[in-house]
């Protein structure tokens, strides 16, 4: 258990992995074109100008986006053995959903 | 006829918990002695809970104490080993199912209670001269005493509320300084006194006061306030709608009232130069930052709290400190230019304090 | 483990920050600690949208006055660049190239600092204008959730500098190679927030 | 206590504590501490009841009592009772998942350190100008107004301690996930160990914002921030529910653990396994996730409107349900078994009806209409010491008795440990039964004194005479720790002849390293299982004896700690003007603490290694 057994991958092992670690890199590449692609909408959509009832859900849905493809690809969530993170991320954002419904439900101004 | 049996124990069960629990308290300040319709619900509530808890409490200890009684390992016998059961879905769904039926049968009146006591709409309503149909109290309170305002009738009191029985009586409830909440135990449950925002509520009040111990019902500051929390009391007066029409008018023919330096009542020449910058006396007008004395004569205590005598007068008036830290009564050098009263002074005084009223 | 164990790309585990009983623990518990600041942020969002455009009477300063797009919308461009160029850190971590990493360890560093820059100047115009931490209850909660936000910028950078300095030459081996992963994930996560606090502040702020 | 302490010097065995990164010696340091913040807060609960014995007392003034009561509160709740559940957590649970050690033991002291300095900035409020009064939810509008230093101490105590809580409960978590032995599955896993998981899992989500309202708080007092200042658009009811978003969730903090202590004692003590595992880990998840659901029911008077209340008033309901399951399963767990009460036994019976008496009180507290009578009255007084003293506080002593022949090797003495629980229960209930009454004869809370008129008199002063039988009992505990530490002899293995699980497997005095070969775990209540089947080891081992790798103990957590305890005190009276010393003090703390980290990261600290041949000569596990 204490032992940290690190073995040496064959040639073929290795190749293989790096391979996918570059066709992985290009994915990366991809998902952050498409996070640009939808900050810059959410930004013109804003400037130009547009009914804000239209224009607040789909930039927030646009965040929730933006931020799920942090997860599951930036920050691995995609590879297996997430489960546990996924587990205490998922519960903190759902307390957190709770508490800022509330916040803006329940306290007068 | 078991259902019926049922019906009756479960009767009989109700009424011997009222009996027992109106044995403790005191009428005017209890909530198991309710005085409106508002502390009323809430106290069948209070059966109804009560009731079903009992119920609970009395079905574990059943259990339990059978459990002890049969398992003991003496009755048991030192070595042998129990069966190790690993559980029933059976018992699982019973102990669920029984529950969550008995959660019900709160839920139902506590939601439905809960939109009843909020409902204050009818407080808007007006008659066809456009005045309101309804009663209605401005509550302010503040370090360590409470302010009652009625706005349509234009006039205003302290430490002491007067409401009319037999109506929805409304409330708008805030705080000046810190929060405060606004108990009067016996009448109905309490609502904060915010400093962000007015709440309002209402309650009833079934019976006239003066049939009562001091005559009045005990009201309470009920949010942690400060060192004088404990002391910051009220109380309420009740009185038939005639009555209370004949308070507000006799109220409201305190319009004017001065104390007068030149008057030959020395009490009233002490209070014209020492009080009257802070406290007014007649009773018309609105919020003002100290205490309204126009009532004063009529109050059931000083202060809230203290024997409503001269002596009590003359005790606030030199120990305020002392008997309620930390309100913002001047002490009594700073109210007689730096001199303490004479005895003569405190008297007169006392005595001019004591005459103020719209009752006598 | 061993700091001596020397290792060539193909001896080097596919999930360096895993190979060891440290580094799992390490890696879950940081990803728990961000469950954790997760609730931390939505605090400070639930005050911000409960306070936001609220102080003393008749106060002038509003989202609406106040925020500039194009300001954001180029922080928004440093700091989501930075948070890939941290992902190609990583890639040349499993990779083992310990040079490559470092550098764009840098590059991440620089585009972060630009953001910081950018986020003081910000701020330091607010200030000049009057808008300030304890002018309203709007300023003490804008300031509170964008700042602690710069403070976790200040935090990654730091984090990172101080990896990239003290590994310099020691080079990649399985006690520092967790502590590398954790930092990115760090800097993810402050880009996880970031899109919310331009979308929800800023975005959202100069719709209504 | 271990036997190579003994042969220490007392400096040396000093030194050791301070820089122990043992989770046995850190649950020590717990139960130390914790111990003495309790016998604090009971001491200032004994002037409450003095003070209220009878109407019109001036045994203590208005200013002052509020200073005890917000201090009684705030120093139970997080100085006493959380610190002494991580103290039997830290004990029992990496034992019972068969672990050698928690996952970061070096945060685990951290954490214990974070506590202790917290604490101690609180509680020298009382020495340098005064407590804070405004209870220990310390709302809002109050504690702006509060004149003295009494809140920034609270807030800043409680910031650093709370920080410690929050770490040892990430500690937790990960040694819970990654730590456990081979073949201890989640659904193998003791009661315990689950619900200081779950318990866990909850500090998490908790504290922050904890975290953030103390922030606020110390930023309107200290920097003029206006997050609670109605005046410039600021708000006070955040700060109710910043509280309560953690605060709710703190009362199952604290309970789920005692849930768990009781669990392993009912099924121990009546030669049982636990009754529906599975619906009681199911229960536990369930309560912890509802928990987040109905922090409002605390603030149902405060004008949320009707929607609001009845929903976190139906909500708040939905509890009663997995918690009953629970209290049914015990009585099912004891049920058909041969039940032997010895101490700890006894505390577990008493806390059944005792806790169920408090929770249908919370849940008549939940009608919201009804609460409006209730609230701030004494009946939320006796509602919740009805479940935090029937069930946390009896659930502390009775682990106390449990464990301490699994910390110490040394059994309480029995026949002292049943006189304590007599004085101590029977207090209990002569204390907070009567207080349902007053507050519904209209006593409220937080009240220094009461006028003589009121009808409440007698009831009150027949609480105070229970609360001095309780002072009994835990005078009686002392004493019966004192007596058992002079005099003690070793209790061995399995003490308790009934052990079920792994943490009675191991032997006494436990080796510093745990396991000597990590156990192999075949089923719920491995030790049972192994028993049952005749094997005089208790343990299958999952490894030959290898190399153990242990971790270097450290002096930085507490110097991390101290500094911010000394950077606390600048901060604090950085706000005086006359005390130009406060920056440099403020600037030094944070040195300090700053340097220690940057040591710690810069340092490698790669831990050493203990030897096949060594394990082999020590005594103790396989010979
Ligand atoms: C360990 C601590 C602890 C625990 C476990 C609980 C448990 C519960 N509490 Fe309590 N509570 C506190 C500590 C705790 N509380 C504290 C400290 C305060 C006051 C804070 C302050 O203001 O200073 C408080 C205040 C408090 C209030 C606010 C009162 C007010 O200020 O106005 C409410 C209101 O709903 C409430 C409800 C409940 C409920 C419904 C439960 C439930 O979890 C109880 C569930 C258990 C049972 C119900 C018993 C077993 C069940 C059965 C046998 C099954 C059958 C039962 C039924 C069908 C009813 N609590
Ligand atoms: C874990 C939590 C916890 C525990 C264990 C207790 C334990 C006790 N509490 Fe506590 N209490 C709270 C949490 C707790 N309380 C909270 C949160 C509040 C609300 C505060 C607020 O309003 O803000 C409160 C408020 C509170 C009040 C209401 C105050 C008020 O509203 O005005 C009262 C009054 O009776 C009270 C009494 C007691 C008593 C008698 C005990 C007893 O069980 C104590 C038993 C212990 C002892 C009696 C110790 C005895 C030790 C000695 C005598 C010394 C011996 C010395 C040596 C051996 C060296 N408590
Ligand atoms: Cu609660």
């Amino acid at each position: 258990m204490s032992h940290d057994v690190t073995h040496t991958r064959t040639q073929q092992e290795y190749e293989y992995d790096r391979k996918r670690a570059n066709l992985g890199m290009r994915n990366q590449v991809t998902v952050f074109a498409l996070m640009i692609f939808l900050t810059f909408i959410a930004f013109a959509s804003v400037q130009a100008g547009m009914s804000a009832y239209l224009v607040a859900p789909l930039i927030l849905l646009f965040a929730a986006v933006q931020v799920a493809l942090q997860l599951y690809y930036f920050m691995h969530w995609s590879e297996k053995g997430h489960g546990m993170a996924q587990f205490f991320m998922y519960s903190a954002a759902f307390i957190a959903f709770t508490m800022i419904l509330a916040f803006i439900t329940i306290i007068w101004w | 006829m078991m259902k019926g049996l049922k019906k009756w124990r479960l009767f009989g069960l109700l009424a011997a918990l009222t009996i027992f629990l109106s044995g403790c308290g005191e009428e005017y300040l209890s909530t198991l002695t309710p005085g409106g319709t508002v502390a009323k619900e809430q106290y069948k509530l209070l059966l109804l809970t009560s009731v079903i808890m009992l119920l609970v409490i009395i079905v574990v200890v059943i259990i339990y104490v059978l459990v002890i009684v049969k398992f003991r390992r003496k009755k048991v016998g030192e070595n042998t080993i129990p069966k190790q059961v690993e559980g029933s879905h059976i018992l699982e769904i019973i102990w669920t199912a029984i529950p969550i039926v008995l959660l019900l049968i709160i839920a139902v009146p506590t939601v439905s209670l809960t939109y009843e006591l909020a409902d204050t709409k009818a407080m808007e309503a007006k008659d066809e001269n456009g005045n309101a149909t309804a009663v209605t109290v401005n509550v302010t309170a503040k370090l360590y005493w409470w302010e009652f305002e009625y706005p349509e009738q234009g006039i205003i009191t302290a430490q002491e509320l007067v409401v009319p029985t037999g109506e929805k009586v409304y409330f708008n409830l805030k705080a000046a300084d810190v929060k405060h909440s606004f108990w009067i135990p016996a009448i109905g449950g309490k609502l904060d006194t915010n400093v962000d925002n007015i709440n309002t509520f209402y309650l009833t009040f079934d019976k006239e006061s003066d049939s009562l111990k001091d005559g009045v019902f005990y009201g309470k500051c009920a949010e942690l306030c400060g060192p004088s929390h404990a002391l910051m009391d009220f109380k309420v007066k009740t009185l038939s709608k005639d009555n209370f029409d004949t308070w507000v008018k006799n109220m409201q023919a305190t319009k004017g009232k001065k104390a007068d330096k030149n008057s030959t009542d020395l009490g009233e020449q002490v209070f014209a130069n020492s009080c009257i910058s802070c406290h007014a006396v007649s009773g018309e007008g609105t919020a003002a930052i100290y205490p309204n004395l126009a009532t004063f004569g009529d109050r059931n205590r000083v202060a809230g709290f203290i024997e409503h005598s001269e002596e009590g007068i003359k005790d606030w008036i030199k120990n305020s400190q002392k008997l309620k830290p930390g309100n913002l009564m001047p002490v009594e050098k700073d109210l007689n230019k730096g001199k303490e009263f004479t005895d003569e002074e405190l008297d007169a005084l006392a005595a001019y304090l004591m005459g103020l009223s719209v009752e006598k | 483990m061993d700091l001596k164990t020397k290792f060539t790309p193909q001896s080097w585990p596919a999930h360096p920050e895993n190979a060891t009983l440290e580094g799992k623990n390490k890696t879950l518990g940081f990803w728990i600690f961000l469950g954790g600041e997760t609730v931390l942020f939505a605090t400070l969002f639930a005050t911000f949208l409960a306070l936001k455009n609220k102080g003393p009477n008749g106060m002038e300063f509003s989202t609406q006055s106040l925020f500039e797009l194009p300001l954001a919308f180029i922080m928004t461009m440093l700091l989501l660049t930075s948070s890939l160029t941290s992902v190609y850190a990583m890639y040349h971590m499993k990779n083992h190239n310990f040079k490559a990493m470092q550098a764009w360890i840098a590059v991440t560093v620089v585009l972060g600092l630009g953001f910081l820059g950018l986020e003081i100047y910000e701020f330091y115009h607010y200030v000049h204008l009057g808008f300030t931490f304890t002018q309203s209850a709007f300023g003490s909660s804008f300031y509170t959730l964008v700042g602690t936000h710069g403070l976790h910028v200040i935090i990654g950078l730091a984090w990172f500098i101080l990896l990239m300095l003290r590994n310099s030459k020691r080079g990649l081996n399985l006690y520092n190679a967790p502590k590398y992963y954790l930092a990115s994930l760090y800097w993810h996560f402050i880009d996880v927030v970031w899109v919310f606090i331009f979308t929800v502040v800023y975005l959202m702020g100069v719709l209504d | 206590m271990s036997s190579t302490a003994k042969k220490k010097g007392f400096g040396a065995t000093i030194w050791d504590y301070l820089t122990t990164v043992d989770h046995k010696k850190i649950a020590v340091l717990y139960l130390i501490a914790g111990t003495l913040f309790f016998v604090i807060g009971g001491i200032e609960a004994m002037l409450i009841r003095i003070q209220l014995a009878e109407p019109n007392n001036d045994f203590v003034s208005a200013g002052l009592f509020n200073e005890i009561i917000t201090m009684h509160g705030t120093t139970m709740i997080f100085l006493a009772a959380m610190p002494l559940l991580f103290a039997f957590m830290n004990a029992a649970v990496p034992l019972q998942i068969g672990a050698r050690d928690v996952a970061f033991p070096f945060l685990n002291s951290l954490g214990f350190w974070l506590f202790l300095f917290g604490g101690l900035f609180l509680n020298l409020s009382w020495f340098l100008g005064g407590a804070p009064d405004a209870g220990w939810t310390s709302y809002a509008s109050l504690s702006l107004a509060s004149p003295t230093h009494g809140i920034d101490f609270y807030a800043l105590g409680l910031q650093i301690s709370g920080a410690g809580t929050l770490i040892a409960g990430i500690n937790f978590l990960v040694t819970i996930i990654n730590m456990r032995a081979p073949g201890m599955t989640y659904m193998r896993m003791p009661l315990f160990t689950w619900t200081t998981f779950v318990a866990s899992a909850l500090i998490l989500f908790a504290f922050p914002p904890l975290t953030v309202g103390l922030f606020f708080m110390i930023f309107d007092r200290m920097f003029d921030a206006n997050f609670f200042d109605h005046l410039n658009g600021g708000n006070t009811i955040i700060w109710e529910h910043l509280f309560w978003i953690f605060g709710h969730p703190e009362v199952y903090i604290l309970v789920l653990p005692a849930f768990g202590l009781f669990s392993e004692i009912f099924a121990t003590f009546s030669r049982k396994r636990l009754f529906g595992y599975s619906s009681m880990v199911f229960a536990t998840i369930l309560i912890g996730f509802l928990g987040f659901m109905v922090w409002a029911h605390h603030m149902f008077t405060v004008g949320l409107g009707p929607t609001a209340n009845a929903i976190f008033a139906v909500a708040t309901m939905a509890i009663a349900v997995p918690t009953g399951m629970k209290v049914f399963n015990w009585l099912l767990t004891i049920w058909g078994g041969n039940i032997k009460v010895t101490t700890p036994m006894l505390y577990g019976l008493g806390f059944i009806p005792s806790f169920v008496a408090g929770g249908v009180t919370g849940v008549m507290q939940a009608s919201a209409p009804l609460d409006y009578q209730l609230h701030d009255s004494y009946f939320i007084v006796a509602h919740f010491h009805y479940v935090i003293v029937g069930g946390i506080v009896l659930a502390l002593f009775a682990a106390a008795h449990y464990y301490w022949p699994l910390m110490f090797n040394q059994m309480l003495n029995e026949t002292l440990g049943k006189i304590t629980f007599v004085f101590f229960f029977v207090g209990f209930h002569c204390t907070f039964f009567i207080q349902h009454f007053l507050g519904l004869m209209g006593m409220p809370r937080r009240v220094f004194t009461y006028q003589g008129d009121q009808g409440w008199d007698l009831f009150n002063y027949i609480s105070t005479i229970g609360a001095f039988l309780m002072a009994i009992g835990v005078i009686l505990l002392v004493v019966n720790v004192i007596i058992t530490a002079i005099k003690g002899e070793p209790a061995g293995r399995d003490p308790w002849k009934d052990g079920r699980t792994l943490e009675w497997a191991i032997p006494q005095p436990v080796p510093y390293y745990n396991f000597k070969q990590t156990p192999l775990v075949r089923g719920l209540d491995t030790f049972w299982i192994e028993k049952m089947e005749g094997n005089k080891e208790g343990m299958t081992y999952a490894e030959p004896i290898s190399d153990i790798h242990m971790p270097n103990n450290s002096f930085i957590p507490f110097m991390i700690s101290f500094g911010l305890f000394v950077a606390a005190f600048g901060a604090l009276y950085h706000q005086d003007a006359d005390k130009a010393w406060s920056l440099p003090v403020l600037i030094a703390g944070l040195a300090i603490t700053f340097l220690s980290m940057i040591v710690r990261s810069l340092k490698d600290d790669l831990g050493y290694h203990i030897h096949k041949e060594e394990l082999m000569n020590e005594k103790g596990g396989k010979k």
